[in-house]
C-alpha cells in the first residue's frame, strides 16, 4: 500500500549518505522546490475544476465537460489560454508594485506550506511554533492585495484592496481565537504535537461545545479571509466588477487566481490538521477493529480526505449566500464573531483546566 | 522608481472630502445592459448617481412616425423585451379603441394568459439577476428553469421566445398550440412546488434580508412624484394597478389582488414582485380552463387608418404602466408617437434612494428597480 | 529539514510566477494599443486618478486590528501553557480579556466599529 | 368631478385657457406663460394632481405643443394640459419642482425637441451624445447616415 | 433583553442559512435534477417547435415549383424593407405575357420575425421555418435569394 509515510526520513538519509552534507542540503532544496512547484500547480488545476464542478452541480448545470473525459483537462486549457494572453500593465500604474504584487501574493502561499503536515512524517519543517508562524505569515497576504489594488491606479482596485485590508485584518483575529482554542487544549504551537494529542480522537469530538465552536468561527473567519463569497468583497463582481485585480490579466492574473484557490487549500488544511486531525485515521474509542481498519488508509489520503471536505464547505457556503455589504461584514466581525470568540477561549480555559474534555 | 508615481495629490483639486468619482457601466456586470452610471462616492458611502442614457437608444418613436398601425406593434416588442407581449397588447390596444375593432373574446383569454405568463417570466429574470447583483448566484438557475418552461410555452405557440409578436389589431396572430392548455397547467404544478425554494434561498435567507431591509426607501409621495409604477410603487403602497384601476381585456372578470407593501425598501419591491408572480399565477388558473371557442380574430379592413385626434392607452408591464401616446392626422402611420416606459420614470428616482447609502446598497435598490435598459433608452 | 526550506519555498514562488510570466511574454507577441495601456472604467476614460485622501473608515478597523492583535500574540504563549499553570492562569486571563473586552466595549461605544 | 366643474375651475385659474372635450380626456389649451401657476395650482389646490404620468412634446410643423398627462391617485380623473410653443425658439417654465419625475423628461424633450425650459435645475442633454446637432423627433430632422428610408 | 435577543439572532441567522444549504446541497446530490441541453450534440433530437419562427423561407414542391406570384404584399406589409420582390415578365408558350418574381430577395439581417408578411401573403408562398442557426462568417451572406434557381410559378395560382 502506498503511503507518503517515511518517504521524507529515507530520502533524507539516502541523501546524506551519498553526498555531503552541503550538496545534500542543497538537493533536499531542490526536491523541495519542485514538490512544491508542482503541487502549486496540480492544486491550482484541481480546485479550480473542482470548483467549477461543484458550483456546476449546485447549479442544476453540467459545468465543463468538453475537454477531456468528464471536462478534467478543462483547467489545463484555460491556464494554456491565460498563458497565451498578453499581460497588460496599465500605463498610469505603479509598475514596479503591480508586478511585484502577484509575486508577493504566491510567496504568501508558498511559505504557509511549511509547516502542513501533509501525511505521517512528511512534512517541510516541523517549526516548532506552527501555529504562531501560519498566523503571522498569513497575515501577510493582505499586502499583496493592497498593493495591487494601489499600484493599479484603477478605482475598483482601489476600493476593493481598501475593503480587503479591512476585511483580511479583522477576520484574523477570530481565526486566531479559533486557532488559540486547540492551542489551550494541546498545549502546543507544533503542528505534529497538535495531530499527535489527537491520535484517540479528533478536537472536534474531544473538545466539544467549545472546539466546534471554534470550528464554526474558523470556517466562517477563513472564509472571509481568503475573499471568498459570501466575504467576496474585495472582488465583490456587481459592484467593483473584478475589485483588487480588475487591471491584471494573463499570467499575472492567473498567479492571483491560483494564489485564491491555494490559500483555500491552506486554510482548509490548516483546519482539517487543528479540528479533524491532520492526518489522523478516524479511530472511535476502544473499538480496535474499527481503529484496526481505519488505520490501513493511509495518513495522506486521511489528510487530503479532510482537507477536501473542508474546501467543499467553503465552496458550497459560496455557491449558496449572497454577499455582504461591507459595513455588514465588519459588523459580522466585531460584533458577532469577536465577542464570541473571546468568550469561547475562557470556555475552553475552563475546559482544559479541569479536564472536561475527553 | 516611483518618481513616475505621485503617492498623494493634493485634495483640493478633487473636490471636497476626497470625494471618488467612479463610472458604472455601460460595461459593468451589475447594470445588466449599457446603462452608465456616473456615481461620486465619499469613502463608500454614495453621494450622488447621475444617469446617462442613449447607449442603445433606437428613437423607436421616430421609427414608428413611419409605420403603419399594423407594424408599428412588432417594433415595441424590442423596448422592455422582457414584457414584449404586453407592449404589444398596449399598442394593438391603442389602435383597436381608436377604429373601435371588435375582438372575440377567445382572443381577449389569451391575450391575457400570455401577459401573465410573461409577466411571471420577467419576474423570474428579475429574481435570478437581482440574486446575482447580490452575489447569490444559484437562484439565477432555479428561476431560469421554470422561466424556460414559459419561454416554450411561448414558443410553442407564439413562435418565438422573447420577442413575441403574436398579436395583430382585433386579436393574435393565429390560434394557440393545440398543447396550450396542457402546458400551462404543467408549469402551474412546477411553480408551485418550486416557488418554496426561493423562500429558502433567497427571501427567509438573513445575508439577503439585511442587505435588502431598510436599504433604498421610497415613500409612497417620493414615488407618485417621480412617477414611479408597478411594483416600485405598490411596494411604497401607491395602488397603481392598471389591470385594477383601468381593467382592459378581461381583467375585470378575474379574481386577483393588488399585491400592497409599505416598506418601500428594497425588500419590499422583491416581496411585491414574488407575490406577484403568484397573483398571475392565480390569474391564469382561473382562465385556462375557460378559454372560450369562437374566432381568435376580429375582422377589420385592410388598411387600418386612426381617426385625426390624440389616443392613449395603457397597461401593466412587468415594470409597471406602460402608456402609448398617439397623436393622429388621420393617416396610416400616427403623426407623433410617444412611449411612457415605466423604467424610464423608475430609474428617475434612482438617484433619490441610493444617495447616501453604500455601494453594496447601490445593488440592491438598483436591481430592484428592475431596469431594462432598452426600456429606458427606447 | 530547518530554516532553509523557507528559502527554498520563496525560490519556489518567485521560480513558479517568473516563470509563468517569461513564458507568457516569450509566447506571446503582444499588440501596441493606445487602449491597452487605459484603466478600466467600465468604458469610459477614467478622469481622475484615484490616488488621493481616502476615507477614514477603513483605517479605523485597522487601528482597532492592531490592538486586538498584540493582544492576540500575548495571548499564544498562555495557551501553550494555560493547562500546566490552572487556575492562576485563568484568573489572569479573565482579567486580560475583561481589560480588553472593556477596551473593545469604549470601542463599540465611541462609534469606531460603525462604518460612516 | 365633472368636465364642467374642471373648466369652471381652470377657467378661474387660467382665464385665457381653452377646452377640448373630442378625445377620451378633458383637453386644455394654455398659453406657455400661464402655464406653470396653472400647474402649482392644480398639484396643489383643490384638484390634487399629484401624478404626471405623461410628458411629452408633439411637433404640428407650425408649432410645437407641450402636453401633459395629469391625474391623482386620489380621484384618479386624468386631465390633459396643453400649450402651444414657438418652434423658432420655444421656451417654456419647467414643471419639475411640481413633478420630479418631470426632470428626466423635460430632459428628454429639451434634446428631441430644443425646447428650453426655464429654470430647470440641470437642463443637458441626456441621451444623446453632448455634441449632436438638430433635433431628432422633429419632422424636419435628416440624418442622411443614420436613417433609412423605406 | 439584549443576550436573549442576541443569542437569537444568532441561531435565526444561521439556521436561515443552513435551510439554504440544505437546499444546494439537495441539488448536488441529485445530479438527476440536471437541465442542461448538450446544444450541439444533441442536434439530431433537438425538438423546436414547429410554430418558430426562425427565418422566412419559400417551399418548393418536387417540381421546383412555388406559389408566389410577385405581388409584393409581403414587400408592402413588412416594417424594415426586409423583403425585396424583383419582378419580371414572363412569357409562356401561348404567347401571353405574365408578371411572374426573377428573385424574392431576403435580407435575413434586417427581420424582426414579426410574421406580418407571411400574413400578408395571398397564396401561402412564404412561410416561416424554425431554422435558428443563422450565424455566418460574412453578413453579406445573410442576404438570401428565396426562391430556387430555375423554380417557376404553381400552375393555377393567380
Amino acid at each position: 500500500m502506498f503511503s507518503l509515510e517515511g518517504i521524507t526520513t529515507s530520502v533524507q538519509d539516502w541523501l546524506f549518505m551519498k553526498f555531503n552534507p552541503t550538496m545534500a542540503l542543497a538537493m533536499e532544496c531542490v526536491i523541495v522546490i519542485l514538490l512544491a512547484i508542482s503541487l502549486f500547480a496540480i492544486l491550482g488545476l484541481v480546485l479550480v475544476l473542482m470548483e467549477r464542478k461543484v458550483a456546476a452541480h449546485i447549479q442544476i448545470r453540467l459545468g465543463p465537460n468538453r475537454v477531456g473525459p468528464g471536462g478534467m483537462f478543462q483547467t489545463v486549457a484555460d491556464t494554456l489560454k491565460l498563458i497565451m494572453k498578453e499581460g497588460l500593465v496599465p500605463d498610469m500604474a505603479d509598475k514596479f508594485l503591480f508586478n511585484l504584487a502577484p509575486f508577493v501574493v504566491m510567496m504568501v502561499g508558498m511559505l504557509l506550506l511549511a509547516p502542513i503536515a501533509f501525511a505521517k512524517n512528511f512534512q517541510i519543517w516541523d517549526i516548532n511554533i506552527g501555529v504562531l508562524y501560519i498566523s503571522s505569515v498569513s497575515s501577510l497576504s493582505v499586502i499583496g492585495i493592497l498593493m495591487a489594488g494601489w499600484a493599479s491606479n484603477n478605482k475598483y482596485s482601489l476600493l476593493g484592496a481598501m475593503r480587503s485590508g479591512a476585511q483580511i485584518v479583522s477576520y484574523e483575529l477570530s481565526a486566531g481565537f479559533a486557532v488559540l482554542t486547540i492551542v489551550v487544549l494541546t498545549g502546543s504551537l507544533q503542528i505534529s504535537e497538535i495531530v499527535k494529542a489527537q491520535e484517540n480522537g479528533w478536537w472536534i469530538f474531544k473538545g466539544h461545545i467549545p472546539a466546534i465552536i471554534a470550528f464554526v468561527l474558523y470556517i466562517i473567519a477563513v472564509t472571509a479571509e481568503t475573499n471568498r463569497a459570501p466575504f467576496d468583497l474585495a472582488e465583490a463582481e456587481s459592484e467593483l466588477t473584478a475589485g483588487f485585480h480588475t487591471e491584471y490579466s494573463g499570467m499575472r492574473f492567473a498567479l492571483f487566481f491560483l494564489a485564491e484557490y491555494i490559500n483555500i487549500f491552506i486554510v482548509c488544511a490548516i483546519g482539517a490538521t487543528l479540528f479533524f486531525g491532520g492526518w489522523m485515521p478516524l479511530h472511535i474509542g476502544n473499538w480496535a477493529a474499527f481503529n484496526h481498519i481505519m488505520d490501513y488508509i493511509p495518513s495522506s489520503v486521511w489528510f487530503m480526505g479532510k482537507t477536501f471536505f473542508l474546501i467543499f464547505l467553503i465552496m458550497w457556503f459560496r455557491w449558496t449566500f449572497p454577499r455582504l455589504r461591507v459595513d455588514q461584514l465588519l459588523n459580522l466581525e466585531w460584533k458577532y464573531l469577536l465577542p464570541i470568540s473571546l468568550f469561547n477561549l475562557l470556555l475552553v480555559a475552563i475546559i482544559a483546566i479541569l479536564g472536561w474534555h475527553f | 522608481m516611483y518618481n513616475q508615481t505621485e503617492i498623494l495629490k493634493d485634495t483640493s483639486e478633487l473636490g471636497a472630502d476626497g470625494e471618488l468619482v467612479i463610472n458604472m457601466g455601460p460595461q459593468h456586470p451589475a447594470t445588466h445592459g449599457v446603462l452608465h452610471l456616473v456615481v461620486t462616492l465619499n469613502g463608500e458611502t454614495i453621494k450622488k448617481i447621475e444617469p446617462h442614457l442613449g447607449y442603445i437608444h433606437r428613437s423607436i418613436e421616430k421609427m414608428c412616425e413611419s409605420l403603419t398601425y399594423r407594424q408599428f406593434i412588432y417594433v415595441t416588442s424590442r423596448m422592455d423585451y422582457l414584457s414584449s407581449h404586453i407592449n404589444n397588447l398596449g399598442c394593438a390596444l391603442l389602435v383597436e379603441k381608436g377604429m373601435a375593432i371588435e375582438v372575440p373574446d377567445r382572443a381577449k383569454y389569451v391575450r391575457v394568459i400570455l401577459s401573465e405568463l410573461t409577466r411571471i417570466a420577467s419576474h423570474e429574470l428579475w429574481l435570478g439577476a437581482m440574486a446575482m447583483d447580490l452575489g447569490a448566484f444559484t437562484p439565477f438557475f432555479y428561476a431560469f428553469r421554470e422561466r424556460e418552461m414559459i419561454t416554450d410555452i411561448m414558443e410553442d405557440t407564439c413562435g418565438a421566445r422573447l420577442t413575441m409578436n403574436y398579436i395583430v389589431p382585433g386579436g393574435l396572430m393565429y390560434d394557440i398550440h393545440p398543447d396550450f392548455q396542457k402546458k400551462v397547467k404543467a408549469f402551474i404544478t412546477q411553480f408551485k412546488s418550486k416557488v418554496t425554494e426561493y423562500e429558502d434561498l433567497v427571501t427567509n435567507n438573513v445575508i439577503f434580508q439585511s442587505r435588502t431591509k431598510g436599504v433604498g426607501i421610497l415613500t409612497a409621495e417620493d414615488a407618485i412624484s417621480y412617477g414611479c409604477t408597478g411594483p416600485v410603487a405598490r411596494a411604497s403602497g401607491v395602488s397603481c394597478d392598471i389591470r385594477k384601476l383601468y381593467p382592459y381585456e378581461v381583467y375585470d372578470k378575474v379574481e386577483f389582488d393588488e399585491v400592497l407593501e409599505t416598506a418601500g425598501d428594497s425588500f419590499a419591491r422583491y416581496i411585491v414582485r414574488v407575490k406577484e408572480m403568484n397573483q398571475s399565477i392565480r390569474i391564469i388558473e382561473q382562465l385556462i380552463d375557460n378559454i372560450p371557442e369562437g374566432d381568435f380574430v376580429g375582422k377589420t379592413k385592410n388598411v387600418l387608418k386612426l381617426p385625426k385626434g390624440e389616443f392613449y392607452t395603457r397597461v401593466e408591464t412587468a415594470r409597471g404602466e406602460f402608456g402609448v401616446f398617439v397623436v393622429s392626422e388621420g393617416g396610416t402611420t400616427p403623426h407623433r408617437i410617444k412611449f411612457r416606459s415605466p423604467g424610464f420614470s423608475n430609474l428617475s428616482a434612482l438617484n433619490h434612494i441610493a444617495a447616501g447609502s453604500k455601494i453594496g446598497d447601490l445593488m440592491a435598490s438598483m436591481g430592484t428597480l428592475d431596469l431594462v435598459i432598452p426600456d429606458i433608452d427606447r | 529539514m530547518g530554516a532553509i526550506s523557507l528559502i527554498a519555498l520563496l525560490i519556489a514562488a518567485i521560480a513558479f510566477s517568473a516563470g509563468g510570466i517569461l513564458v507568457g511574454k516569450i509566447l506571446v507577441k503582444g499588440s501596441k494599443n493606445p487602449q491597452k495601456g487605459q484603466a478600466y472604467e467600465c468604458g469610459i476614460p477614467t478622469d481622475s486618478s484615484p490616488w488621493h485622501q481616502f476615507n477614514v473608515g477603513y483605517y479605523l478597523f485597522a487601528l482597532l486590528f492592531l490592538i486586538f492583535d498584540v493582544e492576540l500574540v500575548f495571548l499564544y504563549p498562555w495557551a501553550v501553557v494555560v493547562k500546566k499553570v490552572g487556575m492562576v492562569a485563568l484568573i489572569e486571563i479573565i482579567v486580560f480579556i475583561f481589560i480588553l473586552f472593556m477596551g473593545f466595549l469604549y470601542a463599540h461605544k465611541k462609534g469606531a466599529l460603525k462604518w460612516s | 368631478m365633472t368636465n364642467e366643474e374642471i373648466k369652471e375651475y381652470i377657467s378661474t385659474l387660467a382665464p385665457a385657457a381653452t377646452f377640448d372635450e373630442t378625445g377620451e380626456w378633458l383637453n386644455i389649451l394654455v398659453e406657455p406663460t400661464a402655464l406653470k401657476p396653472l400647474m402649482s395650482a392644480l398639484r396643489t389646490g383643490k384638484m390634487q394632481m399629484n401624478y404626471l404620468f405623461c410628458l411629452t412634446c408633439v411637433d404640428f410643423k407650425t408649432h410645437l405643443t407641450m402636453v401633459y398627462h395629469l391625474s391623482a391617485t386620489t380621484h384618479r380623473q386624468s386631465i390633459v394640459i396643453k400649450a402651444n410653443l414657438n418652434r423658432d425658439a420655444p421656451v417654456i417654465e419647467t414643471v419639475c419642482d411640481i413633478w420630479r419625475t418631470a426632470e428626466f423628461l423635460e430632459r428628454e424633450v429639451f434634446e428631441m425637441f430644443g425646447v428650453n425650459f426655464t429654470n430647470h435645475p440641470d437642463l443637458r442633454k441626456l441621451i444623446l451624445e453632448d455634441d449632436f446637432k438638430g433635433f431628432p423627433l422633429r419632422k424636419d430632422f435628416e440624418d442622411p447616415i443614420n436613417m433609412i428610408k423605406l | 433583553m439584549f443576550l436573549k435577543e442576541y443569542i437569537a439572532d444568532v441561531v435565526n441567522g444561521v439556521s436561515s442559512l443552513l435551510k439554504g444549504m440544505r437546499k444546494t446541497g439537495y441539488y448536488f446530490v441529485h445530479p438527476k435534477e440536471i437541465i442542461t441541453e448538450q446544444y450541439p450534440d444533441n442536434r439530431a433530437t433537438l425538438l423546436m417547435s414547429e410554430r418558430f419562427k426562425g427565418e422566412v423561407v419559400m417551399p418548393h414542391d418536387a417540381q421546383n415549383e412555388h406559389a408566389c406570384t410577385g405581388c409584393t404584399a409581403c414587400e408592402l406589409a413588412c416594417p424594415n424593407g426586409t423583403i425585396k420582390v424583383v419582378t419580371k415578365f414572363e412569357v409562356s408558350p401561348e404567347g401571353k405575357k405574365k408578371k411572374a418574381i426573377d428573385a424574392l430577395v431576403y435580407r435575413l439581417e434586417l427581420c424582426t420575425m414579426c410574421n406580418l408578411c407571411v400574413v400578408a401573403c395571398p397564396s401561402d408562398a412564404i412561410k416561416m421555418a424554425p431554422n435558428f442557426e443563422h450565424s455566418v462568417f460574412d453578413r453579406t451572406k445573410l442576404t438570401k435569394v428565396l426562391n430556387q434557381p430555375g423554380s417557376k410559378i404553381r400552375e393555377g395560382i393567380e
